[in-house]
């Protein structure tokens, strides 16, 4: 076993372990602190398929800014917790994780059934280059540049926007 | 001179113009009168003109066209706006500018201070431009131009107190109903004349009797197109089915009723019969059918005439009953004779109205008989004039309608039988009875009114003048249809000026076996006797022994209240005809087809998807995760369907 | 095929109008009405123009002028195609002249949102105008629906108590009709695709390949067609919409939909159903007959017993407009010439009613035939006009009314198609009822004496009314005394129209 | 050497978690942190495609993902406390308005 399976399956562990923490946990700060600890073990599985850049910008971002702002909202609101999450609708839902379970085992039938064509490419091994932070600035300032620009935008707009409507009440 | 004959139309239309339109800036009541006088009697001066000068052509050369321009035209309909000058169209349009403008002049005296007085005089020019398209078209559709003109005039005049009562609604009621009845006879005319463009492809006189008379068009047609323009002509010439108008026509100011309902506008359809002539004489059961219906109508109105206490009503059953004969005289093919008789009719019934109007002038608007009595010493024209009137109706000879009735009595005994003759004698001497009853609680005995409130006086110049002109025209007037027993082959000097206009319906007509020169006297001197017996009774009645005229109303109630109450065919009209279209058009076509059954299926519809569409949306929770439920099962769905299809 | 730009000056003129408008301020209630009324007078200028450089002497029902031609979906080959004959252009000078006259009246009456009120009725004319000139199907759909929107708004804002009713049933109705009206004009063109070769919505190549479809085919197709049109007519029994619309929509609405809307159906019956569909249309033509000659005596009848105005003028129109379907279906140059002209005075009467009911609703507030009495005395001006538009409507020979109606009477008597006299005689007793209901509703407000103190203090028509009211009747003298001006526009579209019908369907006239 | 079937049952699982969150959990905090798992298992996704195949466009894609899921991030929640400052509550089941 290799040093890059080692690493895979132990981020990968992570991740299953604490994405089931952010859905069961009764208290929501809970489930936050899980959700960063999820999206360091995804940052983990992107160093292993060789993504760089995207694995720090996942830790940068969504671990680092997202996250604190939703650790803000929560001790802003103090939401209750949930008190009765356990006792209320339980057949509920043990049918919505049924319904979960019959998706995940169809995708993983999905998945199974069309590996021939995701392998069929020649390229059944990660490729070291294509993660790079030199490659990826290249395509975003020539190829991708109107794309870039215009999320820039989409961020500007997002910020006022989330600005207004957190603003006191606006008469 | 003939080319100017437009100017006989349009005057009136340019008074009708000026005072229309500047009335009510001009004010000064001379100037409004003149206009209006002015404009119907430089017409008069015109056509007096053309009369003498078709008077100077032979007699077959009498006939021109005169075309202004092109009204409508469609594909083969071709109608001009064309006028005819022909010995029968200028002899009524004589009588309509001579009469009208005396009638005019009446007016100024009689309108006198009215605040409608520019008013009056505009509808009245309108009135005459109508009626001088309706005598002078050459075509149907002028005509019928005219025909709907003369309509509206009457309507506009009927109603042109509008704001007063009259019996038991008001005059703007009477007006409808004048207009309303008009517009069906009109309907009949309409058809009328559709059959005769499907027949002859063409509305112009000319070319439709042109083709009459070649033939080769089976008579069915010819009736049908002879029937619906008689219903024409019973609308407007207020004859039975549809004469109930008129009685109701008397809400209008008198010299409305001497003009329109009277001399000129009720005699249309009397003139129209005469000009398609040829038409009826291609028709002969609808000839029968029109002295039979003219006959029943003339001794109908007399006898409701017998009872009646307004002045003004029984003058205009009395027209009726006139009217009656004048459609006797056409049904049994004496054209002339029933041409003669409108003629003679306007002077003297123009003049009776007249003089009416006077008395009412005089009386403070008062039109009881019952409260009159005695006036001839208060208004001695009056009395005069309305005394050559009536004798004149009455069929006394020489006065005018003695020759013109005669003539007509005279030609159903010889072209249609013995029971003709009768009933018209019967008529005559009802219609002398009525009269001088009239005339009797009016001029003679003594003063039933007021006379603490009434002054009876004589009325101004402007008004005796004309009832003066036309007595002497009710006088003189018959001496021109003198019948030839008396003048001689050729004699009779309408006959010979209207025969060329005839003359083709006239071949057209069976001849019927010749009748002795005795018989036609003495059927001439039986008719004068009951006439005169009848004045002779009338007078006796009601100036010595009133109280035979009421006992016999006590004997015979039913008939008296049958008579006064005009066998109550308006009532029976109202019952039978327009309440139930009243009703079934508000409660069943209104209120139940149209707001129910149609309007309720469409929006029965509406609100059936409404409240299937308001069942469904119940799905729609607002729970958001509800949705996502929903949209993962679709997702398991569509899953399951990519795993059928690999 | 010679080109000319002139017909898409007349159409957007009114949008660029509308557009302008936007950017002027919404509280110059008077620069607004003034630059509405100046581009509507300019756009009625423009179709003066066409009418003067027009050639009435060409015959055909499919030789049209002023074409223009821009390949719009080339694809589909759905063009932007424009032009005009006689119809559309009577049709067109008929919306011309009345959006001024009926923006000139709306000064006083619509106070709020001017602005707004003004774009919609010049994207209107614009809609209306499309509808008239356009000769490509898909077009013409285009304008068609278009034009709903702004008269929904306009029924729906400035109207009357129940508005938002009347205008949604107004919408939904004629929408339903139209969406048929839809899948008819696709059908057809795929029907058409098998002989042409490709799919086309040109109108002048359907009309030389529709006829050839057979009969059980066009009869699916024509009713598609003429039940979008009878509902905008409307038809009896699709009428129900009209009161609604006419009464809470404000007078302009009123006189904009009487006057213009009213004819887009029966255009479209004339334009559209016939020539597409002449065998069906002839074999049919004795059924829609029956309905329109039931509108006239019902709608009459229902009309005789209103007690509001506007509703009565609303039924009225039923009544006309019955008169309009009848001539068309009688298939004579004499109905088809009748009908055509008894559009355009049903627009200039009928709208003129409507004109003169809104007047008096602006002085009193009230419809109500009840309400009023006597008013004749104190407003002598006003119940003349009332006169002589009612007298118009009645049918009184001078005025126009009698020429629609006599030529389309005399049509329907004459006609090969329907060979029975009781559709025009039925009809023509529809001219005693129009008496009596207008006549009675003129009687019972104008005379008798004054019935209420209030009355008394009306006051009569202002210059502005004067002069829009004495503009229309100019010409509702003119069709009465001179009506060849008219007449002749659409003379020889009219022969050359009702002769290829009868030739394609064997029938020999004369 | 790790199949990529692997990458992509994590991939999997997450999202299938993600959604079972989305449906089962009443605090809308909690709602939209399931959200963003199941945005980042779409991540995975792209980033493991990109680098199997050598592309770099799916590594794009997850960089401008990122940036919406900032920006949606921003937004939502700046709602959510636009909601609680109304209804004082951020529970699920209470805000159910937007219905017939």
């Amino acid at each position: 076993m290799s040093l890059e399976s080692v690493l895979f399956y132990f981020f990968a562990a992570i991740s299953i372990v604490t994405s089931i923490l952010v859905i069961s946990s009764k208290n929501p700060v809970l489930s936050a602190l899980s959700l960063i600890l999820n999206f360091a073990g995804l940052a983990g599985v992107y160093l292993t398929l060789y993504a760089q850049f995207i694995a720090v910008v996942q830790v940068i971002v969504y671990a680092g800014a997202i996250m604190v702002l939703f650790l803000f909202v929560i001790m802003l609101i103090r939401p209750e917790a949930e008190r009765n999450y356990f006792q209320e609708r339980k057949s509920f839902k043990m049918l919505t994780i049924g319904i979960g379970v019959i998706v995940l085992g169809q995708l993983m039938f999905l998945i199974i059934s069309g590996t021939s064509m995701f392998t069929s490419g020649g390229h059944s091994e990660q490729s070291l280059e294509v993660g790079t932070v030199e490659r990826i600035g290249w395509e975003l300032m020539t190829s991708y540049l109107l794309p870039f620009e215009a999320i820039g935008f989409l961020l500007l707009a997002a910020s006022i926007g989330a600005m207004v409507l957190a603003k006191k009440k606006f008469e | 001179m003939i080319d100017l004959i437009y100017l006989t139309v349009l005057l009136p239309l340019i008074g009708f113009a000026i005072n229309g339109l500047l009335g009510p800036k001009i004010k000064n009541e001379k100037v409004i009168g003149v206009i209006g006088s002015g404009a119907v009697g430089i017409s008069f001066l015109i056509s007096l003109g053309i009369f003498f000068e078709l008077l100077g052509k032979p007699a077959a050369e009498r006939h021109f066209i005169v075309n202004l321009f092109q009204w409508i035209k469609v594909d083969y309909l071709n109608i001009p706006i064309g006028y005819q000058v022909d010995p029968l169209s200028i002899l009524m349009a004589l009588v309509v500018t001579g009469v009208g403008f005396v009638i005019h002049v009446y007016s100024i005296g009689y309108m006198h201070g009215d605040k409608g007085f520019w008013r009056f005089f505009a509808y009245l020019n309108l009135f005459i431009f109508a009626m001088m398209n309706l005598i002078l078209a050459d075509n149907f559709v002028l005509l019928f131009l005219g025909w709907e003109g003369v309509g509206l005039c009457s309507y506009l005049l009927i109603g042109f107190w509008y704001d007063r009562k009259f019996e038991n609604s008001t005059t703007a009621d009477a007006a409808k109903k004048a207009f309303v009845v008009n517009r069906i006879g009109d309907f009949g005319f309409l058809i009328g004349m559709f059959i005769i463009y499907l027949t002859f492809n063409s509305l112009r006189f000319e070319e439709v009797f042109a083709q009459v008379k070649l033939g080769g068009i089976p008579e069915s047609t010819f009736n049908m197109i002879a029937l619906f323009l008689f219903i024409g002509a019973t609308g407007k010439s207020a004859q039975i089915p549809l004469y109930v108008w008129l009685p109701d026509a008397m809400a209008g100011p008198t010299p409305v009723s001497a003009l329109i309902h009277a001399a000129t506008m009720v005699t249309a359809g009397v003139y129209m019969v005469a000009r398609t002539s040829v038409i009826y004489a291609s028709a002969p059961t609808i000839m029968m059918v029109v002295a039979v219906v003219g006959l029943l109508t003339a001794i109908f109105a007399a006898s409701i005439g017998l009872v009646q206490n307004d002045i003004k009503k029984v003058l205009a059953y009395s027209t009726v009953s006139q009217l009656g004969y004048m459609f006797l005289a056409m049904g049994v093919g004496a054209f002339t004779a029933g041409i003669f008789h409108v003629m003679t009719h306007a002077f003297f019934k123009a003049l009776l109205f007249l003089a009416a109007g006077s008395v009412i002038h005089g009386m403070h608007e008062e039109q009881n008989i019952q409260k009159y009595g005695g006036l001839k010493k208060y208004m001695p024209v009056t009395y005069l004039t309305f005394l050559t009137g009536a004798i004149a109706i009455s069929g006394i000879p020489p006065f005018s309608g003695f020759f013109s009735k005669d003539e007509i009595l005279w030609y159903s005994y010889a072209n249609a039988g013995f029971a003709f003759w009768l009933v018209g004698a019967i008529t005559a001497m009802l219609t002398a009875f009525y009269m001088f009853r009239l005339y009797s609680l009016t001029f003679e005995g003594e003063g039933r009114f007021d006379h603490h409130h009434v002054h009876p006086h004589e009325s101004p110049k402007v008004m005796t003048v004309p009832l003066i002109v036309l007595a002497i025209l009710s006088v003189i007037g018959g001496f021109i249809g003198i019948p030839e027993i008396f003048s001689g082959s050729g004699g009779n000097q309408i006959k010979n000026w209207l025969d060329p206009v005839f003359k083709p319906a006239n071949s057209l007509l069976a001849k019927h076996g010749a009748h002795s020169h005795f018989e036609e006297i003495l059927l001439m001197a039986v008719s004068v006797a009951a006439a005169a017996g009848a004045i002779y009774f009338a007078r006796f009645v009601y100036l010595k022994r009133k109280d035979i005229a009421e006992s016999a109303s006590l004997k015979f109630p039913g008939l008296y209240r049958l008579l006064f109450n005009k066998y109550l065919i308006d009532e029976a009209y109202d019952k039978a005809i327009i309440s139930p279209i009243v009703k079934v058009s508000d409660g069943f076509l209104w209120k139940f087809t149209d707001v129910k059954i149609i309007d309720g299926l469409v929006n029965k519809t509406a609100s059936l998807i409404e409240s299937f569409a308001s069942q469904i949306r119940k799905m729609q929770t607002g729970v958001a995760q509800f949705y996502a439920v929903i949209m993962v099962l679709g997702i398991v769905i569509a899953f399951f369907w990519i795993m059928a299809s690999l | 095929m010679e080109t000319s730009t002139i017909l898409n000056y007349l159409l957007f003129v009114p949008l660029a109008g509308a557009l302008l408008l936007m950017v002027f301020p919404s509280a110059n209630k008077n620069a607004i009405r003034y630059f509405g009324l100046f581009t509507s007078l300019v756009t009625f200028i423009i179709s003066l123009l066409v009418y003067y450089s027009f050639d009435s002497g060409v015959y055909g029902f499919d030789k049209f002028q002023f074409e223009f031609k821009y390949s719009w979906i080339s694809d589909l080959s759905i063009s932007y195609y424009v032009g005009v004959d006689g119809l559309s252009l009577i049709l067109v000078l008929l919306t011309t002249f009345l959006t001024p006259l009926t923006l000139l009246s709306t000064w006083n009456s619509i106070q709020i949102k001017v602005k707004e009120f003004t774009f919609f009725m010049l994207v209107l004319e614009m809609g209306m105008i499309g509808v008239f000139i356009s000769l490509d199907l898909f077009l013409f759909y285009v304008f068609w629906e278009a034009m709903l929107i702004p008269m929904y708004f306009i029924i729906g804002i400035w109207g009357g108590e129940r508005r938002i009713y009347a205008s949604v049933k107004f919408f939904i109705y004629t929408m339903f009709g139209s969406l048929l009206m839809l899948v008819a004009i696709i059908w057809l063109a795929v029907y058409a695709s098998s002989s042409t070769g490709y799919f086309t919505t040109n109108l002048l190549e359907l009309y030389k390949v529709s006829p050839a479809l057979g009969l059980d085919i066009q009869t699916y197709l024509f009713f598609a067609f003429a039940l979008s049109f009878a509902i905008k007519v409307p038809l009896f029994p699709l009428h129900t919409w009209l009161p609604d619309a006419h009464v809470e929509a404000p007078t302009a609405g009123s006189v904009i939909l009487a006057g213009v809307l009213l004819k887009m159906g029966t255009y479209g019956l004339v334009r559209f159903c016939l020539p597409l569909f002449p065998q069906a249309s002839v074999e049919y033509a004795g059924w829609i007959s029956l309905l329109a000659v039931i509108g006239v005596i019902y709608g009459a009848l229902v009309a005789m017993v209103q007690k509001d105005m506007k509703k009565l003028v609303a039924y009225s129109s039923v009544s006309h407009l019955g008169f309009v379907v009848l001539g068309i279906f009688a298939f004579t140059p004499e109905g088809m010439q009748g009908a055509i002209i008894q559009m355009i005075n049903h627009g200039l009467s009928t709208g003129a009613l409507f004109l003169l009911v809104g007047f008096i609703y602006e002085r009193t507030h009230t419809r109500q035939i009840a309400d009023y009495g006597g008013i004749a005395a104190v407003v002598p001006v006003y119940s003349a006009v009332m006169l002589i538009v009612a007298l118009s409507s009645i049918g009184l020979p001078g005025l126009n009314g009698f020429i629609g109606e006599f030529l389309i009477l005399i049509g329907a008597f004459k006609s090969p198609v329907l060979s029975n006299w009781m559709y025009a005689i039925v009809a023509a007793s529809g001219v005693i009822f129009a008496a009596v209901y207008l006549l009675w509703m003129y009687q019972r407000i104008f005379f008798g004496p004054v019935k209420k103190l209030e009355l008394r203090g009306l006051t009569d028509m202002n210059g502005k009314e004067l002069f829009i009211m004495v503009t229309l009747i100019i010409f509702i003298v003119w069709i009465g005394v001179y009506p060849t001006t008219f007449l002749q526009m659409t003379d020889k579209y009219s022969s050359a129209l009702v002769n290829s019908i009868l030739s394609v369907n064997g029938i020999i006239i004369r | 050497m790790i199949p990529i079937e692997h990458y992509l049952f994590l991939s999997s699982f997450m999202f299938v978690t993600g959604v079972v969150g989305v449906i089962t959990r009443r605090n809308a905090i909690v709602v939209f942190m399931s959200i963003e798992l199941m945005l980042n298992s779409a991540n995975l996704v792209f980033v493991t495609f990109s680098s199997y195949l050598g592309n770099v466009t799916g590594q794009l894609v997850v960089f401008f993902v990122m940036a919406v899921a900032a920006a949606e991030a921003a937004v939502g929640l700046a709602i959510i406390i636009a909601i609680f400052r109304n209804k004082l509550t951020v529970n699920l089941d209470e805000i159910n308005i937007l219905k017939w």
